[in-house]
């Protein structure tokens, strides 16, 4: 237990000084920095569903866009504190969550993974139609949010942003590192691997998995929020198939199940997109395709997974002959 | 395919970096029945399933006929007449019944699964099921049946009297016993019963952590008990 | 009637085949039942009727006088109505330590808290480690279940079934793939369950039968066709022609 | 009434267009669970070939067709050697991030080498005329997609529930250390039936390049339809796959005379309605 | 010095077509206009944004402003994307000249935006003159569904029927319509005697256009009119002669007859890689660097955000499109606007052909606020 402890204590220490050294290291991407917690966040979400539960979802930018447009929409009506902008945007994502898990949860495999696809594209469809509140594709544009703790203001060089974003995500992982090392999140992993068997147990299911989906919408609720604040402007894209879809490629580059995995993914996914799409703009899909393939076949189980991979060799037992 | 027989030398095999098996050698004549015998975990399942070619082989020679197959893939083994019942039965969840014997027979016309159905009536009658609807017993006669018809030369069979009620026991072990001695096929047979194992071969093999711990006649091993408990167990026999 | 379980009529169809036929049977507390029969019988079916995991065509389940026939699996679960599965559902990437507690927990309705953590806590831990040691699983408690043997994988089956305290227990097979010189442990079990406890027992193996049941009900093609005590079984022309064959004379060979 | 038969035509056109192209990827993902999300990607790659025979060398359309099947699955042999060879039988999601990288792969690449324009695969005279068919007048080519879905419904239909090459391959689906063991090439099962993938794959881009014309974002542009389409019919499942591009090819076209505002309300709103009621979709394979 | 343009565009991705022609445009300017002004050299960085993501436009400009430290921003396809970037220019004390996002409101959001595109309901407007003195008094509208759509829908109908004519139908179908028939059927169902049509250009498009062919709406006479988005000159190929007759207005043709024109044209063509991919959003970002030039040009290289913007307010030139001038009041460009019919030329290809043209148009939707 105590090793434990020591474990999750020494991965948050790590995320925070993660997060400082890209403070330091790059000081005038800061608001590209905070777009990547804003997507960690979501993808977080994800991995709580997915690798926790084992409902792959090609939608969870529903719960995100919730968030954002939540956020946004109480901004542009005079809500301004950002703090309170990010608890809106919580309570938005979880409702989402709850609408989302409701009807996910009646399907399974392939067709949960469709319907997933089909509640991001009606909500899509929604944010597009109600333009009177969210300026459909024009984007709802004009958050004007008010300083920090009435402090610190929001400006060009993202600090105020990219700060809070990090001292937001801090929360958030060790908030859910509680989770799932709680009996529910030891449930949830049994629901993913036999629901039968917890049945058999004694156990319902759907409440199990619906909880665990309010909580990821709020998680991807903040997210949204974080971007829409940072932004300050709220687009069709954070509820589009295109966001989820990205969400869940970074999940699995980064490997499912550990929290972090979903962290590594997303840095390591835009930090490479952002680079390579910087060195030129034209053609670099085909490289993150490259790269895509590449981890898959260096490591199957994500990049984590490839981490683990290196541990275990040194624990080979017998082998070495061919 | 006539029986042929088989020879192990020096076979080495196991699961990625774990070697389950170390330098196991023997040999079984042609329309010879052996039984394999051993604790939980011993390494029964692996042996069999390496001479199918379905896990990691480290080293060592497997011959068939004289043959060596060892570096072949299982499917080209099955077609020079390996075949396996797995204790696991890995019946085709999502084909029928009917399907399965089909993939089963190999080259051979597809009315040849009326074999099958003499075999085992029970098998005739749920004919249209899928894999996954039949009960326990059910896919034990559907895998033993599905490998037969295959008419391998080499038959390895792990547990497959599992589950199977007391009757159906009898006239399977008859069966097998009348496949071998009319020179059609060479038996492998695991099991966990010592009785029924000792009444259907004339010779055995006990696997201990992955290697040959005794090797002999059934006689032998009856007559011994103190062998028997040492390497199967305290009240086996009684 | 002081049953503390029954069923009443109950039968099955899939498609056109019936799996149970009306089968009515009673079990009170302490009873120690053993269920046989020919393959595809229709057992197993009879364990998915009773547990819930099916629903019946027609008939009746009643736990303690209560009828229980519209209740889903779980509440009949909470009712301490308990299966083991003829083929081990285990979740093979945790231990047999983190199987049992959660067991443990989910029976005091504690297994959904987010706010606590899942290790480390004693009273759990305590009652945990004595379903382990009696069934003998302590050596490998903190090993991935996918890396234990099979037979070990069963006891673990049957210790998730204990720590859900039930008050009948439906095994299906608790000794296939077991080996001989393992099954005394799974009889050992058996023994320690407590008195009170009603256990309905499939199995092939004869021997564990005649050695656990006080009573046998024999099932073929989904209609009980006999009853009564295991002396008498063997006896028994119709039981000897579908499922035993000569296997009472077998057993006096050895 | 005639308005309604009119619908019916068009829904009828517009669906089988959509089986033509998804009964491939159903073939990938419920039988060699392989989800290809690169499907759409070598439709795209036999529309080029299509266009380039038709457009700039001047070959007949049948011609374009065979070299277009023919070249996709030669560019793909190498493909399914090196990558999709790793990823047979692995989780699905390891499975999306392969795929997903070879898609983008093939659209960088595409889009380097052929620039970003649409590309047209000419029809002949006798498709692209209208054709009167009592009612109204039907373009050729509608005609001819309808035909050709249901050729090609009715020969894979056949080729996977009656021959033993069918009950081979999903027997190593279903399990392919045992198929092997049972004397089954599975390597060679998988390699033909990957092939047949991406043949059909091919035909579909280049005879619905009228409905989905080819350009090099193809691939991902039309992945959701795709994935929705398959799996609603049930992965794996022909007439799970007739029946699901039939009943949203209508419920996509009626929605869009009806309501065309709301049309993606509808269709989103029957894909939910659809998979609440049927759980595994239309003819899913149970588990 | 080196003075830096820091270019967001759609570079790859679906709309990366347009995004190549940003990058034509800016680069046919250089080549004809030099590389530096008043002995400053200029460096154009170019930014992907695929498709429409405002976070990842801020995050974008951010870098492009903080770190890279460039004095002008230019390009954005997109509404969102732009909006996203206003609120940053005052601090940034940076200019942003938009080479296309098309929405009238951007212009408000900053008084350092400057535009050297068009917007919808610009180019749409003439369009109800033109139904009415053909003789179509009934028209039936049909739009993409998203905020182009709508601004073109409603731009026309006021031009329509402040001309006299009646729009007896509004459609508005989703951006994903792959199978245009069933609005084939309702148009003609609707008795009107023609379409009104706005789609993004692309591959709906084309389905748009061949739907009216194949159903018959053009035999039976239905006409048809369209601002230009649909018949861009990189699409007119893949509509092939399908395409024929179509009348759509917009600011710019690539066959616009002129010196400038034919100037433009060569060097673009040189900078793309193929004259077939050239089309509208070229000569807007050419323009728009002809601003960013002239922005330092009055700057001296200096950064002043507001003193470049004032440089450019009233400016006008002569664009490769015809005479143009930078607004002073709303620092949108005036332009004219062509009336064009898809013709067939000499060498077989089909092009935009221009048959009227109203000069000196601003944005009414920028007038009426
Ligand atoms: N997939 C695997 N990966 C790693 N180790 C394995 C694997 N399967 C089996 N083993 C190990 O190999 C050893 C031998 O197992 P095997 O299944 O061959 O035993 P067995 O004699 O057949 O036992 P049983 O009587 O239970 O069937 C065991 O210690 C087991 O833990
Ligand atoms: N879902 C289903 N659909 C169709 N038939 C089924 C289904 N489930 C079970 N059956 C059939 O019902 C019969 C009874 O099955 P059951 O599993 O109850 O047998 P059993 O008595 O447990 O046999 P065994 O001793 O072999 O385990 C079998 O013939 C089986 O094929
Ligand atoms: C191996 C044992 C189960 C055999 C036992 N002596 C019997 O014949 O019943
Ligand atoms: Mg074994
Ligand atoms: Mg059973």
């Amino acid at each position: 237990m105590g090793a434990r402890w020591l474990r999750d204590m020494a991965g948050v220490i790590l995320i925070i000084a993660a997060g400082v050294v890209g403070y330091w290291l790059f000081p005038d991407n800061l608001a590209l920095l905070t777009r990547v917690i804003a997507v960690a966040l979501l993808v977080l979400s994800l991995d709580l569903i997915t690798g926790y539960c084992g409902v792959a979802s090609l939608g969870q930018a529903s719960l995100f866009g919730a968030g954002a447009y939540a956020a946004g929409i109480a901004c542009v009506n005079g809500v301004t504190e950002p703090v309170t902008l990010v608890a809106i945007g919580a309570v938005a994502g979880a409702t989402a969550g709850l609408l989302m898990g409701t009807i996910m949860l009646r399907a399974h495999g392939l067709a949960q993974l469709v319907l997933s696809i089909a509640i991001v594209q009606l909500f899509h469809e929604a944010a597009n139609k109600a333009s009177a509140y969210t300026g459909g594709s024009d984007g709802l544009a004009g958050l004007m949010v008010s300083p920090l703790f009435g402090v610190f203001e929001f400006d060009l060089w993202g600090r105020t942003a990219y700060l809070f974003g990090l001292a937001l995500l801090v929360v958030v992982v060790v908030v859910l590192k509680f989770v799932v090392s709680s009996p529910f999140g030891m449930l949830c992993r049994g629901i993913k691997q036999d629901p039968v068997r917890i049945r058999a147990m004694g156990s319902y299911v759907f409440p199990v998995l619906l909880k665990m989906f309010v909580i990821s919408g709020a998680v991807a609720g903040t997210g949204g929020a974080l971007a829409a604040i940072s932004t300050q402007v709220v687009g069709l894209d954070s509820v589009s198939f295109e966001l989820s879809a990205n969400a869940l490629v970074m999940l699995v580059l980064g490997g499912l199940g550990t929290l972090y995995g979903a962290l590594v993914g997303t840095v390591i996914f835009m930090g490479f997109e952002h680079v390579v799409s910087a060195i030129n703009p034209f053609h670099w899909m085909t490289m993150v395709g490259a790269l895509l393939i590449a981890v898959v076949l260096a490591a199957p189980g994500g990049l984590t997974g490839l981490y683990e991979t290196f541990l275990g060799a040194g624990k080979r037992v017998k082998g070495g002959r061919t | 395919m006539p029986a042929a027989s088989l020879e192990v030398r020096g076979l080495s095999a196991g699961y990625g970096p774990t070697m389950v098996l170390e330098d196991v050698s023997f040999s079984v004549p042609s329309g010879a029945r052996l039984s394999i015998l051993g604790r939980n975990g011993m390494g029964k399942t692996t042996l069999l399933s390496s001479l199918m070619g379905l896990n990691r082989r480290y080293g060592g020679e497997i011959l068939v006929g004289g043959a060596d197959i060892a570096s072949l893939k299982s499917s080209e083994r099955a077609r020079r007449g390996v075949g396996l019942v797995p204790q696991t039965r890995d019946i085709f969840r999502s084909l029928t019944v009917e399907e399965n014997l089909i993939v089963g027979v190999k080259d051979r016309p597809r009315s040849v699964i009326q074999e099958a159905y003499e075999m085992f009536p029970r098998l005739r009658e749920r004919r249209t099921n899928l894999g996954w609807q039949l009960s326990g017993g059910e896919q034990q006669m559907l895998s033993t049946a599905r490998t037969i018809l295959g008419r391998p030369s080499v038959l390895l069979l792990d547990e497959p009297l599992e589950g199977l009620a007391p009757v159906i026991c009898e006239e399977l072990m008859g069966a097998f016993t009348r496949l071998a001695s009319s020179g059609a096929m060479t038996i492998l047979l695991v099991e966990q019963r010592l009785e029924s194992a000792l009444d259907f071969a004339e010779s055995v093999l006990i696997l201990e952590r992955g290697r040959i711990a005794w090797q002999g006649t059934s006689e032998a091993l009856r007559a011994d008990q103190g062998l028997v408990e040492h390497y199967i167990g305290v009240g086996s026999l009684h | 009637m002081s049953d503390l379980f029954r069923v009443e009529g109950l039968t099955k169809n899939f498609g056109g085949l019936a799996v149970s036929r009306n089968i009515s049977l009673s079990m009170s507390a302490g009873e120690r039942l053993a269920l046989i029969g020919p393959n595809g019988a229709g057992k197993t079916t009879f364990v998915n009727l009773v547990t819930g995991q099916i629903r019946p065509s027609s008939g009746r389940v009643v736990l303690n006088g209560e009828d229980i026939t519209r209740l889903g699996a779980v509440p009949r679960v909470r009712k301490g109505l308990i299966r083991t599965f003829q083929v081990t559902r285990l979740f093979s990437q945790i231990t047999p330590e983190e199987h049992v507690t959660l067991t443990v927990l989910q029976r005091e309705g504690r297994a959904a808290r987010i706010l606590s953590r899942f290790t480390g806590n004693s009273e759990v831990s305590g009652e945990v480690e004595s379903i382990l040691s009696a069934l003998g699983l302590l050596d490998v408690a903190r090993r991935k279940v996918g890396e234990i043997a099979y037979g070990q994988q069963r006891l673990l089956e049957i210790g998730i079934a204990l720590a859900l305290r039930p008050k009948v227990l439906l095994l299906d097979e608790p000794a296939a793939g077991v080996p001989s010189s393992d099954t005394p442990r799974i009889e050992q079990a058996l023994e320690r369950l407590p008195p009170s406890l009603a256990v309905l027992m499939i199995e092939h193996d004869m021997d564990l039968v005649f050695r656990f049941a006080k009573r046998v009900v024999v099932l073929a093609a989904g209609e009980i066709i006999f009853e009564g005590l295991p002396a008498d079984v063997a006896a028994n022309e119709k039981v000897r022609e579908a499922y035993l064959g000569n296997y009472a004379h077998a057993r006096s060979i050895a | 009434m005639q308005t309604i038969l009119s619908i019916a035509i068009d829904a009828f056109a517009y669906g089988m267009a959509l089986f033509i192209i998804c009964i491939g990827l159903s073939l990938t993902m419920g039988l060699m669970r392989v989800v290809n999300l690169a499907h759409g990607a070598f439709a795209m790659i036999a529309g080029y070939i299509a266009s380039y025979a038709a457009r700039d060398l001047g070959l007949g359309y049948a011609v374009a067709i065979f070299l277009a099947i023919i070249g996709t699955v030669i560019i793909s042999i190498p493909l399914e050697r090196l990558l999709y060879r790793r990823i047979y039988g692995s989780p699905e999601l390891t499975q999306v991030l392969m795929t997903i990288g070879i898609t983008f792969c093939i659209i960088g690449i595409t889009n380097y080498f052929f620039g970003p324009t649409l590309k047209t695969i000419p029809l002949p005279g006798s498709l692209s005329q209208p054709v009167d068919v009592g009612i109204r007048t039907i373009a050729g080519h509608r005609l001819f997609v309808m035909a050709c879905g249901l050729v090609v419904a009715g020969g894979l239909w056949y080729l996977i529930e009656k021959t033993d090459f069918g009950i081979k391959l999903r027997a190593t689906v279903d399990n392919a250390a045992m198929a092997d063991a049972l004397g089954v090439r599975t390597q060679v099962i998988y390699a033909i039936s990957f092939a047949i993938a991406i043949g059909l794959a091919a035909l579909g881009g280049v005879v619905g390049a009228e409905f989905l014309p080819i350009e090099p974002y193809y691939a991902l542009r039309y992945m959701v339809t795709f994935l929705v389409v398959v799996s609603v019919g049930g992965a794996g499942s022909i007439p799970g796959a007739v029946v699901a591009c039939l009943l949203l090819g209508a419920i996509d076209t009626t929605g869009r005379y009806l309501m065309p505002e709301f049309g993606n309300f509808f269709f989103y709103a029957a894909v939910v309605a659809i998979v609440c009621v049927f759980p595994r979709g239309f003819f899913g394979r149970a588990q | 010095d080196t003075i830096k343009v820091g270019i967001i565009g759609p570079f790859s991705g679906p709309f990366a077509l347009q995004g190549k022609n940003f990058q034509a445009g800016v680069e046919a300017y250089m080549a004809l206009n030099g590389k530096s002004v008043k002995g400053h050299d200029i460096e154009v960085i170019y930014r992907d944004l695929p498709t429409a993501n405002p976070a990842q436009s801020r995050a974008l400009a951010q870098e492009l402003v903080v770190k890279d430290k460039v004095q002008y921003l230019g390009g954005v396809y997109f509404t969102p994307d732009a909006m996203a970037i206003t609120p940053l220019l005052k601090q940034a004390n940076v200019p942003l000249v938009i080479f296309n996002a098309a929405t009238s409101a951007i212009m408000t959001q900053s008084p350092l935006v400057v535009r050297t595109s068009f917007t919808t309901a610009q180019t749409t407007s003439p369009l109800g003159k033109i139904a009415v003195d053909r003789g179509v008094k009934k028209v039936i509208s049909a739009v993409s569904d998203y905020g182009p759509g709508v601004d073109a829908e409603a731009a026309f109908k006021k031009a329509f029927e402040s001309a006299g004519g009646q729009v007896v139908e509004a459609i508005r179908m989703p951006l994903n319509t792959n199978d245009f028939s069933p609005i084939m059927q309702r148009i003609r169902d609707s008795g009107a005697e023609a379409v009104f049509a706005f789609l993004p250009s692309g591959p709906t498009t084309l389905g748009f256009v061949k739907a009216y062919n194949e159903t018959g709406l053009k035999q039976a006479g239905i006409k048809f009119f369209a601002p230009g988005d649909l018949t861009q000159e990189s699409d007119l190929p893949a509509l092939g002669d399908g395409a024929l007759g179509l009348l759509t207005t917009f600011h710019y043709a690539v066959s616009h007859d002129s010196p400038e024109n034919k100037k433009f044209v060569e060097a673009a063509t040189k900078a793309i890689g193929g004259a077939d991919q050239l089309s509208f959003p070229s000569v807007g970002a050419y323009d728009g660097m002809h601003v960013i030039y002239k922005m330092i040009e009055a700057t001296d290289g200096k950064q002043d955000a507001q003193k470049a913007v004032d440089a450019v307010k009233g400016l006008s030139w002569t664009s490769p499109r015809g005479p143009v001038s930078i607004d002073a009041e709303t620092r949108h460009i005036t332009e004219n606007i062509y009336l064009r019919e898809v013709a067939k030329g000499a060498d077989g290809k089909t092009y935009n052909k221009e048959i009227q043209t109203f000069p000196n148009q601003k944005d009414p939707g920028l007038a009426t606020q």
